[in-house]
């Protein structure tokens, strides 16, 4: 079944989107990004380190994507100027968008967020902010132009999952654009309930990077999320609170 | 003449160009790079005619691993 | 990475076990068990209806192993004599140990089971038990000689996945023995989780039989028991309360 | 001579064997199919030879859809 | 042990406070007042009709306090309005501030919120805002001079409980402000979970005047909300996968 | 409104009984069985030290009744010696019941502590099993004669709360005896929810004895229990996942 | 002279003020109501000179029930 | 004479009785205590005609805090 996530009018073969941070070379990168599937992974911009690889090598390699953040930014002002940079640096206007409110939590601050999307959708950008799971904030993000919305599911790096399914099912429900749930997954299951809450994917870097075999984790996140989709798909059973007889009563022996 | 580039002050040839200070640190491979100068972005296409003045700042920024 | 679920010797290429009741027609539950990719099938044995299609013939085009259960059975006593019927219709030793403590939660009874599988241990069965999540119970089973314990993650039918993972982990470690995740399971996340969890296999019925569309369910658990057991496997991240940054926090143009 | 085959009285000759009565229900193929003879299972083994006795119970089963 | 919650420097004896909404009649919502010792009750201002009793006698009997709220208001503008109206009814500068961004789920709309909040803070108004559990969002509504800041729970009158605790928490941690759990409380223990998270109080209405006896509520979410604000003071034990034992292993009489 | 527990004709005029497991001293236990107007302690058996303090002149002294328990008894054979023994030593019939299975999580054993039980009523004992939340294993216990069930939230001095709310409210449905919550209380609300799942009372020790102030979780845990049986008498709200407005939508000034 | 108060078309005397207004529908207890005038709020030491116009807006609010 | 006492070898006094041992470890409060003698209950009303013999196992047990 051909079921390709569309961003932009872009149809991406996968509905697994990579963060290439926190990996402990390119090589095992290289190997995470081939096991994933993935069509599109997340670059930050940096100065330039003569000294350092090039990451862009290993990308095309991998004939993936390239989809750059605005990590580390504060301001809507810096945040745009740096997707204005990373357009320049890459020649793609997708961007990532990141405004962080706190160091320690790195969660977004919505304000700066919606300012930073609407100068950018006026710039020419395709928007892909990364938001919390506050479902107005959502909807204002898809109202002012943005291709997709990305709420976390937890704090980033965390592996806590999905803190609040219910959010995540309420902004699905609230815009049209695609949502991608973007942050805090830990292990498959977490991006399989993500697929499930009818997410149209997921975006995730750490539990991939940073587990102790990172292809075989890009390897269970493909099968999760590609399983997660079917199962939304395939029309679940209800939650009963009783039970439901698997096998004939009648007909016994005895 | 004197350049801030990348944060660390340096000394140029006079009349050097952002294409050159790209060279310098990128050699003959400018993919995935993008210049700022004083901050505001250069666009590719001007590189080998925008010079930096004595004291700018110039930074030259690539691809990083990043979530 | 072959990894097969060994039971009794036997090494069963899938660590997904699919029970076939509540299948809507023989052909739905063709395409579900080819979808599922399962090894072994777990079958009732009741009176036979002259006017029925053959279940075994469905079984046996697939290609897959037969697992009677002895659903139904409310006494150690009764459980014991379908076992052997089974064996004498199937001719295999396996059997899905069930003895039923209460009608409408179909929940099992621990002491009539421990009786029961310790008889048929002694008759040379091949003990598989359906049993609750208590630890101990399923130390006992283990220990009167099953070759696997079968927890349960919610009723069976009730679609509430796993109920509490925290028992399920404690089985993992009290015994040695294969652990399935029986009973419970909605959708495709709660399998994964079950792997995750440490289960070395997964029995399901109405998740797939009942689904809107029981062959796209049964592929999504397919994928998502081999995405839970290579989460496993992978060493899966710490869950941390605060963020941990993906991208680099350095070399910011200001 | 009257059985109750699967809870169902029936007539039947006289000197009936249990293989005889698992052809009348399931015809030439007797894959997947068990027999108990008043509560105790008769093997398949033995079915050619096992001749039921007037109000004798007789269950056939055999493989039915169960979770 | 005397435990006041401070608000704008004045003294509460309860930590609870009380939505008047829902009441099935004034009695009914007198007998609750009453039985929820709450000093300070929400109202919402509307219309005079002259044929409906007056609130006001039921408050002023019970001796209460009144929050007037902005409930129905979508926009920063319409919110400043009707708070300066209600300054002028009940002669009192406090308001809890709600800005709904969406007509069916009632959720805050963040943006909305943060301008009113800084022109009524502006105002002279003690500004108490019913807002998202989004951290950096709440964190935004203590920086403009906000009194408190109220994260919901859950949606208002879904009886979900606390949805997110972990954010209610990290709230906590950000602002310096008391923190009142503001809608979603649907029984006892949510109102407890919420002062053992760290709450300062816990603001609820349909939990107790849509209960099947409103009154026994009061008295159940005033014990509940001692309860936890005791259990947070106390410090609890920590959280154990294994267990301790309650009982000396040693001095067996074998 | 006056609420007793009856357990074997008996009235206790508190819910809430308290382990004396785990104090620091004599005197901090006083102070919390003060605090926590309990009625019913427990006291465990083991050979007599001439130099320790009596725990009974602290029992006496605040006036209330003791239950003595059979920890550290890993057959039926020594829980049945042991009960015998303090029927001797303390001249009442009643007895917590443990028989454990596991020395690492001290998991009850099902099948012993049936055995033990049945046993037990034989001999004319009062019998309050500690059991594991499986809901047949606990009906089984009634079926013998037990006077009440005492499922366990979570392993024993684990603070984990309710690890299973699904099977304590089944157990409450398939028995008529009495339903105590016993271990895995970790703070207020767990105790709270476990009356509001419908429990007729709570036992715990080690959340208040190893609380960093005893005391004053005592007091907690009285108003826990009595504000979650309160509110399972209130009759609360349906949870839903939608919004129900608190305040009128109609009435506004524009 | 028309009034629209509370969003009632309402006939009124000549040089009514709004304390008048008040009084018509809470009668003598002016206890927690407030008044805005085409949508401005008319403070309550204001309501004995304050007359609205033919074809004004008056709005007479008090409290109800919310959460 | 030689007994075992909760575990202890003591030397006692012969003809002494369970009631005897109590008191030594107890003193005058017998409140809360249960004696067993080699394992088996003694029923507080015969620890004074009961007497352990050489070698005896004598149990005395009293409340302890436990949960």
């Amino acid at each position: 079944m051909a079921d390709a996530l569309v961003l932009d009018g872009v149809e991406l073969p996968s509905r697994l989107i990579l963060g290439t941070g926190g990996a402990t070379s390119h090589a095992a990168l290289e190997a995470a990004i081939r096991a994933s599937e993935t069509a599109l992974v997340t670059v930050a911009l940096r100065r330039l380190d003569p000294a350092a690889p090039s990451l862009l090598d290993v990308v095309e390699r991998c004939g993936v994507r390239v989809l750059p953040n605005t990590a580390g930014c504060y301001t809507a002002t810096e945040a745009v100027k740096l997707a204005h940079l990373a357009r320049e640096a890459f020649g793609t206007a997708w961007v990532k968008l990141e405004v962080i409110g706190d160091e320690e939590t790195l969660l977004p601050d919505g304000v700066e967020l919606v300012d930073a999307a609407a100068r950018l959708v006026g710039d020419g950008f395709t928007v892909l902010p990364y938001t919390s799971d506050d479902p107005i904030l959502a909807q204002r993000l898809a109202d002012v132009g943005c291709a997709a919305v990305m709420p976390l599911g937890a704090p980033i790096g965390s592996g806590l999952g999905i803190r609040n399914p219910h959010n995540i099912a309420l902004i699905r429900r609230l815009v049209t654009v695609p949502v991608i749930l973007d942050a805090g997954i830990g292990t498959a299951s977490d991006a399989a309930l993500a697929m499930e809450l009818g997410c149209d994917g997921v975006l995730l870097a750490s539990a991939v990077t940073r587990a102790e075999h990172p292809a075989r984790m890009a390897e269970a996140m493909r099968l999760a999320v590609r399983a997660g989709r079917l199962a939304h798909l395939a029309g679940r059973i209800p939650r009963r609170l009783h039970a439901t007889a698997s096998s004939p009563t009648g007909g016994m022996p005895w | 003449m004197q350049l801030v580039v990348n944060a660390v002050a340096s000394t140029v040839d006079e009349g050097i160009t952002v294409a050159d200070v790209v060279r310098m640190l990128a050699g003959e491979d400018p993919r995935g790079i993008a210049v700022a100068l004083n901050g505001d972005v250069v666009p590719r296409s001007r590189w080998a005619q925008t010079r930096p003045a004595e004291g700018d700042q110039v930074e030259v920024l690539t691809a990083v691993q990043g979530g």
